[in-house]
């Protein structure tokens, strides 16, 4: 057994570390959501130049030919960056499934975009106060021509203002709960029938609610039918890569809090002299500990193509769960200058709490591994 | 026992529930609804204290001969229970549960006359200068300084956790008039009488949840009269001791919190449960908003005690505990309406949480505050004696009774 | 409002209190345990005497006219001390039961001689691992003559091999989880048919299993048809003296693990300094607090006629909750010692426990409060 | 990365489990469905390391010089895991897991060759003295005395929490042979050769759960040979540390947690759930269930990190981590346990759990542990260095990280 990321993840993760470390500070991510863009394009082209944005994409459309597994270590320097660019969403969601869908043209040119940094993609598949799994989907596609009329509304679609393309993962069959009858189509984000309500996220990131409206989607732009696995695999990526994110947040949390109980003192002496705070920086060393460990080990199941939906809620939720837990205790034990917003504290909170909701909550992951056997 | 509050208290919350189903204007109530704080939206919780003042009902707390209403403690806490019912906004408790009453006690005549009516009517508002950067929990290292100067002191130094000094025209606080000696003593109590003395800063603090609630106050040779003390030069610890414990009183907390778990169980009514039917008729949901009203119901009991004159609010443990509670209350409350959100809570949403707004929610009232309220709830434990330290007052009494 | 005792109910509880204090300390109940009595007769006569016995059954049949709230005060006396006699399911139980049936001979006689301590009460009520309402009864009474024929197991029967008379709970029709059908009759504990497997309990009661193999009872010993209603107020009645012990034990553990925490030194000083140890204190108190309040409200609530099913629920799941995390707390603060049988804390966490096990356990009855608004 | 443990050691899996399938008699797996501690039933313990020996399996982690397996860290994990699996009852680690390996390390060759061989055969017991009634977590300030005589050192005081002493022919402990000077020096570390010197007379002490597992020992004028000295005199504290090391590794927990939850969910199929239908089916108990083993696997992702190697196990925290998470993750299986059981805890039944009683449980076999479990589970946390400790221990390396 071995769990280290071979020479080749290190080096891109120590490049995309020293670039982070330059240009991405706390400051400067206050400054870029002050500045109101969505994003930071020059980031978003450094990310492209160092191979980020190609890394988990065939070679043959100018990927480079890894997985989501290349992606883990240079998503947990994102997550201690607190970076607001939509590279999970973008990457392993709509992009992967491009990826997915062979040969189709459509696909092989947004997916050359996506890889270059010339075009964003967006993954629309979130509804009503969130889902926890893609047979919750419940909007329409009816069957209409050779594709489908898209109606109805989709929620929480990172980049989707930016975007030049998106895939719509919709209902054409069946009810929700089953996992028939579902579709993933390709959509142009201008597209005549959809209106986009822009926000920003409480952890700074660029959304969309994306009403649809008599959307006519052709058949060329099918990317899947039947496709209710497939958008579980898209998923579980996405966890992973969002999970090792947020365990980077996590390890920053736990850093910084460390570091300001050794230099905040109150009665005379520093916080972490007083065993309340002392126990609480251990918890959240434990807690680090075992998000950390789980995310390594479900990486490594990936890489051997053993990662099981139960061993995907053991991490979206343990890593939910913990992320909670560290950050709310980096908050207590700053006191009053944790709950301002010029402190990365609380946007890290922000950051771990949006991982939490999405793709269900811990609670949805806990009952179905109670519910089953290994 | 008696677990009633009898015929007249009941026609009593007759009439302040008439009152309470018409008095406040369609703008107060929309500041009750988007409450996300312990300090309501400024404007409208003072329009609210100026209706209720007409009514003779701005401070139930106060003796009568100040204009309080001289209602017994079980008549506050119905009050207190019908406004929260009715989601109406908190009124500011700085002026009317703090300052007043410690000016009705340790003020002099002249501080009487001249502060409790302007406070009463609404007309000012006094924010708080206790803490500092260096002083949080450990209030009595604070630093910043007053030098006598004839009739004035000249105050040098900051303040900070001072909550809406941006709206404030009044202030109290704390200052140091000596440095040697113990860190309690040499401290002193002001009063300033306005808040835009030359020299003197106020700048917001963007809170966690977008707004800004708290600020900072900076002072660079501000003379202010030396009248505006309340009690002895170097007293001003025990002045600021008396004003805590109106600050950690905490009325009657559980009808909000209740209230709260009504919303809950509403807003489940009409969230999906992943697992099929509606969250409210999910067994997992049941069970934990039920562990969690059972929990405020204890509180619920604890404060009924408490108003009924029971000797365990002779403990000296009681207004910690109390505070603790409370706090600690509120912050499972918020996460469970965050539960019942889910990815509702992720986007931020300033615009439409103002009073008044032209911009509507992106999901509903509900998801509109529970992301901001859970946030803002981090800091209940936080303020007024971190939880940290009420624990530890809480234990010296455990362990007083045992030496 | 008032949450107070009358000055008669306080002096019946110090009046128990000073004859506990000099006849029932902790090495009193070691030496009892030892001695293989199922319970202290001396206790039992001395509980006659001063009331005890008589607090809440009607003057007609000679007791005091009161009712269970009577034995609240009383009830945490007991729960300091600890008391093994079965008091509870005697009075509660099966005396209230006997008590509700208006004019019965044989019920009357019983009656009697309960209040006078000549005799012991046991209700057989319990089955497989416990059930948390009276609906879920499914032993069987089967229509046999002007009678019933009882067939199968009763579990955890206070009392039941010490008792002049028993009561039981069983179905006459339908299924566990109907409310009807159910029926209460009295047994004579060495009726034919009856096999008991007596045993200590972990908190130091006595108790049986007792199996019912064609047990046959008469109409006359009918005391209740359609009993379900019965049944339940017999259960909260119970469920309102158990909780006032439960809270009585947890005053003792705070009482006592506060001592422990100022007397005991490690590393050169109490170890009630240590912050960790100071706060668990502070949150056994808040614990105590909480369940107290709870208990005293509920108490007014039933001297008003007004304590409703849901009022119970949270009595019995709060001061079970709150009773573990006491006694837990108790034993992590007392070390190595509180892990031992010479120690009172101990004895008291199993005391809780048991509590907490019987008539619902805390999740029921959360789960029975969340399912509906008050 | 790479998750397998290669087909070389999925073999000596199969090699294991054929033995660890025929092995043990009738008596050991009853031993081992009847543990509910970390020290099994003593007799059946010492059989199963006798049978064990035999196949030269009786001490894993032990270099080969001194008859240990030579097995690789993976190996040992596996062989544990299959020993877990089968419920089989763990070997008594105050020898082969404790003073064996501190012997390896730190004991004269005399000292080896005399006492290692017969700990691997299981012919002797050594029981740790360690604890004294003033000296728990505060270990260093033990005062049970040795006074030079001669050859001899000459001991009074006491020692408790001396597991199974009872049983013990050998006894390891610490003594103060020097009162001055700071408290962790004057400590010495002393083998004694028999556990019946004049003057020592051993106390067992009966636990919350019923059972003689812990003693306490007294030493009056008790006279030992100075040749069991590990270690210079006054040195003592550093050979207790180095062996703590061993006490607080844990090497293969996870398993034997994964194991109870299994047995759980078994016995929840055969238990009513209040609102119909089976324990095991009901939504809440499968959250909650859910939770712990999502929880334990966590720890255990965190155990195979540590055997692959990773450098977290560099980290000086993390003995003290690991033994946090499985002590609270044991105490919480045994809660999950107690909950299923229901009223099926409360009867006492000290004789249907000893190893060959003719005492049938009253309930079942699940039934017959939980409470005993539960309740001998509650010294995980504090033995060995309370968790308080052991936080201790990890916080100093997140503050140490920033100074």
């Amino acid at each position: 057994m071995d769990f280290l990321f071979t020479e080749e993840q290190t080096m891109l993760r120590d490049s995309v570390a020293r670039y982070l470390d330059k240009t991405y500070d706390f400051d400067a991510r206050q400054a870029l959501l002050r500045s109101e863009a969505p994003y930071s394009k020059a980031a978003w082209s450094q990310f492209a130049e160092l191979g980020v944005l190609a890394l988990p994409f065939p070679e043959d459309v100018g990927g480079l030919g890894g997985s989501v597994i290349d992606l883990v270590p240079v998503a947990e320097v994102f997550g201690e960056h607190l970076t607001v660019e939509p590279w999970a969403f973008a990457l392993t969601l709509a992009g992967g499934a491009l990826a997915a869908t062979g040969n189709h043209a459509a696909a092989h040119k947004h997916l050359a975009d996506l890889i270059s940094g010339a075009s964003l993609g967006a993954f629309a598949y979130d509804e009503h106060r969130g889902i926890a799994t893609p047979a919750q989907i419940a909007m329409t596609a009816t069957p209409s021509g050779d594709g489908f009329a898209l109606n109805g509304q989709k929620r929480l679609v990172f980049g989707a203002a930016e975007a030049g393309f998106m895939v719509v993962a919709a209902r054409s069959a069946g009810q929700p709960g089953d996992t028939q009858g579902l579709v993933l189509l390709l959509v142009d984000p201008r597209a005549p029938g959809i209106t986009m309500t822009p926000f920003r996220t409480q952890d700074g990131r660029s959304a969309a609610h994306v009403r649809f409206d008599k959307v006519s989607v052709a058949g060329a732009d099918v990317l899947a039918k039947d496709a209710h696995d497939l958008i579980a695999k898209l998923i579980s990526d996405a966890i992973l890569a969002l999970a090792a994110e947020a365990v980077g947040a996590m390890g920053a949390l736990l850093r910084i809090t460390g570091a300001y109980a050794t230099t905040r003192k109150q009665f005379g002496v520093a916080i972490g002299t007083f065993q309340t705070v002392a126990h609480r920086l251990a918890d959240m060393k434990i807690a680090h500990a075992k998000a950390y460990a789980s995310l390594m080990y479900s990486t490594a199941l990936a890489e051997a193509g053993r990662l099981t939906a139960r061993d995907v809620s053991v991490l979206k939720a343990q890593v939910g769960k913990m992320g909670r837990s560290i950050a709310e205790a980096a908050v207590q034990t700053h006191g009053g200058v944790g709950m301002t917003d010029e402190l990365s504290v609380g946007h890290y909170l922000k950051r771990v709490l949006a991982f939490e909701a999405m793709f269900g909550a811990p609670d949805f992951h806990f009952r179905k591994i109670g519910s089953s056997a290994a | 026992m008696n677990i009633e509050f009898g015929p007249e208290l009941e026609s009593f919350r007759q009439e302040v529930a008439a009152f309470l189903d018409t008095a406040p204007t369609p703008a107060i109530r929309e500041a009750g609804r988007k409450t996300t704080s312990v300090f309501a939206p400024f404007e409208e919780a003072i329009a609210w204290q100026k209706i209720l003042n007409a009514k003779g009902w701005a401070a139930p707390a106060w003796p009568k001969e100040y204009g309080g209403t001289g209602w017994s403690v079980e008549q506050r806490y119905i009050f207190a229970e019908e406004c929260r019912r009715r989601q109406l906004p908190p009124l500011l408790p700085n002026c009317l549960q703090m300052v007043g009453p410690m000016l009705i006690d340790l003020g002099t005549e002249e501080q009487k006359r001249k502060h409790l009516p302007p406070i009463l009517a609404g007309d000012v508002y006094w924010t708080q200068g206790y803490s500092e950067p260096n002083a949080g929990s450990d209030l009595a290292s604070l630093q910043c300084a007053a030098v006598s100067d004839g009739d004035d002191y000249i105050i040098n130094g900051s303040k900070i956790w001072t909550t809406l000094a941006h709206h404030a025209n009044r202030m109290f606080m704390l200052v140091r008039t000596d440095k040697t000696g113990k860190k309690q003593e040499g401290i002193t109590f002001l009063l300033l009488e306005r808040t835009d003395y030359p020299g003197m800063d106020i700048r917001p603090i963007i809170g966690l949840d977008g707004f800004p609630e708290q600020c900072e106050v900076f002072f660079d040779n501000v003379r202010v009269p030396k009248s505006g003390r309340v009690g002895a030069e170097n007293d001003g610890w025990s002045v600021a001791k008396h004003l805590l414990k109106h600050e950690r009183g905490g009325s009657a907390a559980s009808p909000a919190l209740l209230h709260s778990i009504a919303r809950i169980r509403e807003a489940a009514k009409t969230t999906q449960s992943p697992f099929g039917g509606a969250l409210a008729d999910d067994a997992v949901f049941q069970r934990d908003l039920g562990e969690l009203e059972a929990d405020i119901l204890s509180y619920r009991h604890f404060e009924q005690l408490a108003i009924s004159g029971h000797p365990m609010v002779k403990d000296a443990a009681y207004p910690s505990m109390n505070k603790t509670m409370n706090s600690e209350l509120s912050q499972r409350v918020s996460i469970m309406m965050t539960r019942v959100s889910g990815i509702e809570t992720v986007p931020l949403q300033l615009e439409a949480l103002s009073v008044g707004s032209n911009v509507a929610p992106l999901g509903s009232d509900f998801d509109l505050i529970a992301m901001p309220y859970y946030l803002n709830t981090r800091a209940t434990s936080i303020y007024a004696g971190t939880n940290e330290v009420q624990r530890d007052l809480i234990a010296r009494t455990v362990l007083a009774a045992n030496r």
